[in-house]
């Protein structure tokens, strides 16, 4: 899930607040928190962090080229880039290091064991072009992980290669593109409902297909009325993307009553699965109607989120898209597994074609089916449980302190307006800042754009009962300290981190994307 | 369960706090007919360690690993080493369990790293700027058919038939659904291709790849002067990244965009993917680049630090007028990538490269002794040779031997009949001599 | 190496310096430095980090004990676990943080490649009393790696199964004793001479074996002299144990002429190598006339310190000294190894006997042996010369501003001593202190004991020269800083670590050893 | 060289600094005779990782690792399965590249780890006060016997004829080297031993193993009461530490010392080491314990921290006086059994400790339905099998088939005949059904 802090540009005061903030330290150093140049600037021409076995003397054949120029690259032996590397892990924050409640991103628990299996030998050099009896286990792995994404909602169906979920969004809307097509409404099945609330990747994809966005508003319970749908429903129509639970965290109460219309109408049903996590093991999508959805393997499936990726993003298919699917995908037969590649297969023949090279993430199915099997069905159906009773009982006590747009109960998030801060002089941008200096990672912050200052709170099943009680215990604090005039302790945080706010508008308006020999940037202390 | 934290004494406390029953009460929402009574059913149960471990281990015993195998299989991903610093340092948990670095002042880490990723990547290509990573080489190469035609406002692609099968599958797909069109030249086996006749106004770009899927070598300096004149893009594509230690950059070429997959350097081959797409052009179509963007700033001390930065181009900004959908992107993959480069630096990079193309130049030698015709005049670590007879055949028959020979060309051109008797063969530092000898001997 | 920090007990002023010290923040939490409790105070009873295979119904056989009582061990799940130990983690210093010229102990680079091989399928799995016929791999390793110390000491013999550097001197002089023994001296040999700049091993060790320690001095040049020893030389000498380079950095010019009047009178030559690093590839110590030796694999052969363990300590042993090898050890017939392991067989019909169980620290091997493979004989020479190089480069810019005790080269560390605190208010101890705060862990301290208010200071060969300048910059500030008058200063560090200074002589005075359920210790914020 | 961060100018520059003309100037204190003029001849070349990894997976290959057979082997080292978690933890370099905790304010986490690890041990034996780890059990055995000289001032122990092998030859040559005696009960595999009337009053300590070397599960209740009666000290030694699970602890039977091989937790089996040895007594005995110990207190903010205590009873202090000579403990080791440990909890290890006995009664059910006689009346996860002939020959010949049925006692005790036919025989968690079905049918 992204945060659109960038919609609200932060261009800090940059003069030194205080003449005790000249560098304490003589390299900027402060114990255990160390200052990092550049690895560029840290080069010592004629050192190598690898060795390699002698080139065995040959008549060189690069014919025709002229000769590589100079790179630029820096250099440096092994451990100077271990300790650079070390160095800049520590100045981020994980799940690792504490409660990470960013809504929409299920920021859970990334199982070792995990990691292990996806190193283990046959499966880490395995490539990806050899032939099919030499991947038997290869295949058979993708296939259960198959089998359980289609248990897990009920499909018929899943294409295994998108990416990610953006990937599989476009994915599911190529399939339906190619279904309207297929009923010869290519031309006039030109638009595509999608709620306001959506996730950005939403209007997106369905723009880079060439549909139009038609909005549809959700009701002041913050969900989407069968009715509005209907409204805009018609023969022009060729897909709702709903997303459910939504982006507010709330089960769609008349998603059923959405897909039958929608099938009504000749249209497809896209669910974004990003918040699948809530439901897994306790809601099928099928009973609810969706002809498509992508799973977020990096979010439900605890693949880990890597500083931004990768991830991958299987999508499941109803009857009437499975035919649809992009190659490759496995078939089995017997106890014999094949890939089928091409579109001239007769398996594929009305697949919309290829979306990525090679047969999708692999590594994430290795996690993804050692998260499942970990689980079984029992523990995914405790997960979804405690995922959903921990963002309850997070609501049901900041409630009366924050202010909560939507009554009742949550799904897997709760969310929060910036209502409670009216007056302070404190933004849902400043609270977040502030949270940071407390020690934690702050919320999604205004996302869904239908909130106003948004704070989208998911603890995900993996926080103990003690980590959330001491995460609403400094929330409490802080609205306490924002509503009792604080606002500048909350413009002036964070005040303990390896930086201050940074000029976002600065790093916007000049752009500086690259480090250059020559360039003025002035190293860090 | 092992990573749920809630015992059933918390789990009643926190709901007696909610004033709910039970859990299933906070499902309240859920329609009755979708809302199950318990764990679906034909699914097995929560299995400890030990047991999915068995699991997982029986499947992975059921391949041929690279490593347990004779293996000169390139088109595309590549067996090369990674030092063991890479995977160290990639699964510490900050990294790894970290999200896209939204708040900056605590992911000053991950800021930090894909600002190095980015001019590491600019360095290579011979580009002004890159981004912070796409999925992988084949996306990144659709992503760049669709910046081509944003910026010249054209949508004619003409995608070279020395490009990887899978690239030219992909590209022809979103043509296919899109209002983009692609001319998709007649595949090139035998580098004879020239495609500047090809270009007119209506050309976006023209797309090639160097070194080619055939292992072919080319200067594409002429090509992008012909671009040029005619306002068209020249899309560089790079399957193989150590080469660039020693080939001309494509910029150097005059190229417009460079994409490349990245996975030589850091990644394991893992039955293709995660990958990671590198994705470079020129400074002025930077704000129509797709992708994250991590840039240099200061902080309000004045501390030069990072953010991510132009996110008006991206989805969760601009919405349905993005320059594309990408979100999640390649992190931890760009991460590893980057180490791995770290490590080898410029003249690292630059040995491993020779030393590839040395392993290659070994095995053409001894192929052609052993009678076999490389169709190759130049080329990097990879080339093709012509059996004379079918080659996805032998190739099955000679990978019961645990000799994985090369990629046959109908695997990624299943169309082509012309090549269904060439293989392309790669070599890099990890081929021995005994490998080389194995294969002479099973193809002479 | 240790430092008797103890040996100066801190008691820092408890009284709150400042009312801006009160919490900062609601948990203590600031920024990414967390506060973090005891695993204890996070019990939540019920729940567990490890799954296990249901046991199978079987009728208990554990007849006549008693039930296991109540243990009172703490129940997490993974998460919690995890974060745990992420968090105590980043609380360390490290070699893959920062610089650590901590003399004595070599805090060189620790390559991930020996991580990795320890963890290699056949040997991370191997049991120790596996048939030989399984383990020709591993005794092949252990072969291997004795043949690379007996070539780099130039020694005839090694015991392979000593675990650290102490326990290898009490191999080494068991195996002197039993040479004495075996001359029908042992009744009359009964005093080890150690000089007054030993390590506190040497000395603990040799009275643990009921020798009585005569101590020598050294000279003015940090040395000791042949003729010091000659002097309480005499038949009531079992040995002389000389650590080269001494623990003052310094190489023992006399040392041939030692060992020579040592041998002439009877004695044996125990060479502590704990500072082996120095000379490793350049200088082989039976070119010297050592008759043992103990290698710390943890020093110079860069397996890690994991925190203070574990680490290995092989002896080489002389012609003489080779028939008293402890058991177990390998001997090779043609292409079969055998693991000797009992004094009754023939060829250990002289051995002191066993020391350890099994047959030695093999993952410690295992590393040692990559390391040597990685750097070759070549590499050797160059590490040592950098070593070397690194530590005289500090000592050439240092010594003006602060004071040597020796002059001339140095060896791996530059030592220097507190003149140059002298009136200052400042303690090495201080001093150290301040170190910290500026990013850098403190070189050893107080020790060798023979100088006053020491600062051991070895770089290794794994820093740059950037490194080495930067740590060179901030000790000349601090020094002009501690002469300038600013003592303040440094009784004030550290501050920015995670604690201020600790109460030691509470520590000592009231012993809390362990965490109590009844525990009056409150938590840390 | 990849670990060497200098180049040759920067060498350079540092000499001239220094005023030296040639790194080879500044060893001009060593002797001519012994200063090397270039590279130690006969030894290899500095080699790439490749090759180094070469060379090292071609000797792991030739072992036949525990996970490549049917094991049921113990005798003092046990295959257990280690969560995925702990390997990573202990890898992390701030744990992994950090020294003995001198400085604490940047030492809280290995000083905090120590304080979990301490108090762990105390709990799991049952005794008061618990060190902060020695090399392993067989040395920590080693020091119990001159602790226990120490804290009685006299200098016989009475070592029982059921300890390990290993740790009665170290405790021997021990005794045979310094003034310490021992008596060596003989070898007791049939659990006959009764130890009490040797007690006098020159014992300074009575040691017995439980569970002994062949399995048997002893109450020691009445020994220690002999013990104390003659004021001499009960030393328990415990090799897997795992039946603490299920055992009561050495303490509440009245242990005075207790010491134990930590391996089985978070340890792998790694050939035999590094181990990590546990070491606990009664408070009144803290001055006299060897090793380390991490102690709480407050730092000058007041906020409670963790330091090194005690520390006038050890080498660096005291010197000649000091209580052990020991310096480097085995501080990782000890991290991976307290996190392993951390993850287990109370009931975890509980139920650990249940599936290792279950395991080892079907193990020992099925030999028995095989024909073969268990000698144990009780036991834990291992039991001793009499063969009715020499058993080692027979181990030796099964290893061929990739099973390793056991621990032949001759293994241990060479000396004791009357043990030859025995075969010792450890189950774990890991011991499958197919496991059992297999050694049953080799030894019928
Ligand atoms: C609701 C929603 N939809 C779609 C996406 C896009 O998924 P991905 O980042 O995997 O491309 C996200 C991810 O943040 C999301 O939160
Ligand atoms: C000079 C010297 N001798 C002996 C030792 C003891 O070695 P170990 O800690 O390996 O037992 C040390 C370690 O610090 C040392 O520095």
């Amino acid at each position: 899930m992204s945060m659109n802090t960038q919609g609200r540009p932060t261009a800090p005061d940059l003069k030194v607040a205080n003449v005790n903030d000249l560098p304490e330290t003589v390299l900027g150093h402060k114990g255990l928190v160390f200052e990092e140049k550049l690895l560029f600037e840290q080069s010592s021409p004629g050192t190598c962090g690898v060795d390699l076995p002698l080139a065995p003397m040959v008549k060189s054949r690069l014919h025709v080229l002229k000769a590589r120029e100079s790179i630029g690259l820096p250099e440096l032996a092994e451990p100077q880039v271990i300790r650079h590397y070390t160095r800049l892990s520590q100045k981020n924050y994980a799940i690792d290091t504490g409660l990470y409640p960013l809504g929409s991103c299920t920021m859970k628990h990334n199982p070792r064991l995990n990691e292990k299996m996806t190193r283990l030998a046959g499966l880490a050099d395995l490539h990806p072009l050899q032939p099919a009896s030499t991947t038997q286990g290869a295949l058979q792995l993708i296939h259960e992980l198959a089998d359980w994404l289609m248990k897990l909602t009920g499909m018929p169906a899943v294409a295994m290669s998108p990416a990610a979920g953006a990937h599989g969004e476009y994915c599911g809307m190529l399939a339906i593109k190619a279904a309207i097509a297929d009923k010869g409404e290519a031309k006039t099945r030109t638009k595509v409902i999608v709620p306001e609330s959506a996730h950005g990747t939403n209007p997106a994809t369905a723009a880079s297909l060439g549909f139009t966005v038609v909005p549809v508003k959700a009701e002041a319970d913050g969900r989407v009325r069968a009715e509005a749908v209907k409204a805009v429903l018609g023969p022009d129509v060729a897909a709702i993307m709903l997303t459910n639970p939504n982006t507010c965290g709330l089960f769609e109460r008349d998603i059923i009553d959405i897909a039958m219309a929608v099938r009504a109408a000749g249209a497809y049903f896209y669910c974004d699965g990003a918040n699948f996590n809530a439901i897994v093991g306790r809601v099928r999508p099928a009973d609810l109607g969706v002809d498509c959805m992508h799973i977020n393997l990096h979010k439900t499936f605890s693949t880990p989120h890597g500083g931004g990726g990768p991830g991958a993003g299987p999508v499941v298919l109803s009857e009437r898209l499975a035919p649809y699917a992009p190659v490759p995908f496995v078939v089995k037969t017997g106890e014999t597994l094949r890939l089928i590649e091409q579109t001239t297969e007769k398996e594929a023949a009305k697949s919309i074609g290829r979306l990525k090279g090679f047969h999708g993430q692999m590594g994430m199915f290795i996690r993804a089916l050692t998260y499942c099997l970990s689980h079984g069905a029992d523990g995914l159906w405790q997960a979804s449980g405690d995922a959903v009773l921990n963002a309850n009982y997070i609501a049901s006590q900041l409630k009366t302190i924050m202010s909560q747009p939507y009554a009742g109960y949550c799904m897997h998030e709760a969310l929060f307006d910036d209502t409670f801060l009216k007056d302070t002089g404190v933004t849902t941008l400043d609270f977040a800042k502030a949270m940071i200096d407390e020690g934690y990672h702050p919320m999604t912050m205004y996302f869904p754009l239908v909130v106003h200052g948004a704070f989208l709170i998911e603890p995900t099943e993996s926080e103990s009962k003690q980590a959330i009680d001491d995460f609403i215990k400094v929330m409490i604090s802080l609205a306490k300290r924002a509503r009792a005039g604080e606002a500048d302790h909350f413009a002036a945080a964070p005040r303990f981190t390896p930086r201050a706010r940074l000029d976002e508008t600065r790093a916007a308006r000049q752009p500086v994307l690259r480090w250059q020999a020559s360039t003025l940037s002035k190293s860090g202390g | 369960m092992r990573y749920l934290p809630h015992s059933d004494a918390d789990r009643a406390s926190m709901l007696a706090t909610i004033g709910a029953a039970e859990v299933d009460s906070l499902f309240a929402d859920v329609p009755d007919s979708a809302h199950l009574k318990g764990p679906i059913e034909g699914l097995p149960r929560m299995q400890s360690e030990i047991e999915v471990e068995r699991h997982m281990s029986a499947l992975a015993s059921r391949n041929t690993g690279t490593s347990a195998a004779v293996s000169f299989l390139g088109g595309g991903a590549y067996r090369h080493h990674v030092p063991a610093a890479v995977d160290h340092l990639i699964q510490r948990g900050e990294f790894l369990t970290s999200y896209t670095p939204y708040q900056p002042e605590i992911s000053q880490g991950t800021l930090q790293m894909l600002f190095e990723f980015q001019t590491m990547v600019s360095m290579l290509t011979g580009m002004e700027v890159a981004n912070a990573s796409m999925y992988d080489g084949s996306t990144a190469a659709a992503e760049a058919m669709s910046m081509a035609c944003r910026v010249t406002g054209r949508n004619k692609s003409i995608i070279s038939g020395g490009v990887h099968g899978h690239y030219r599958d992909i590209l022809a797909t979103q043509a296919k659904w899109t209002t983009q069109e692609v001319l998709l030249a007649p595949v090139d086996a035998q580098d004879t291709e020239d495609l500047t006749a090809l270009i007119d106004a209506n050309t976006a770009c023209v797309m090639v790849q160097n070194p080619s899927s055939f292992g072919h070598l080319r200067d594409l300096s002429k090509l992008a002067e012909a671009c040029q004149a005619k306002g068209a893009l020249l899309v560089v594509i790079v399957t193989e990244v150590v080469s660039l230690g020693l080939l001309a950059s494509p910029g150097s070429m005059g190229a417009d965009i460079v994409v490349a997959e990245g996975q030589s350097l850091g990644n394991p081959l893992g039955f293709g993917g995660p990958y990671v797409g590198l994705f470079a052009t020129r400074e002025k179509y930077m704000r129509q680049m797709p992708g994250r963007l991590c840039g240099e700033t200061v902080d309000a001390n004045g501390k030069r630090g990072f953010v991510l930065t132009l996110s008006t181009r991206e989805q969760h900004i601009r919405r349905e007028k993005a320059t594309s959908n990408i979100c999640t992107n390649a992190g931890l993959c760009a991460l590893a990538f980057t180490i791995h480069l770290s490590l080898l630096g410029e003249q690292g990079l630059k040995k491993l490269a020779l030393l590839n193309h040395a392993k290659a130049v070994q095995t053409a030698e001894k192929l052609e002794a052993a009678g076999l015709r490389v169709i190759n005049t130049g080329f990097f670590n990879e080339f093709t040779v012509d059996l004379g007879k079918p080659a996805a055949a032998l190739v099955d028959k000679l990978a019961e031997k645990k000799i994985l020979a090369g990629v046959p060309a109908s695997r990624l051109y299943p169309e082509a009949k012309e090549v269904e008797n060439l293989l392309i063969i790669a070599a890099t530092e990890l081929t021995t001599d005994a490998d080389i000898y194995q294969l002479a001997e099973v193809l002479k």
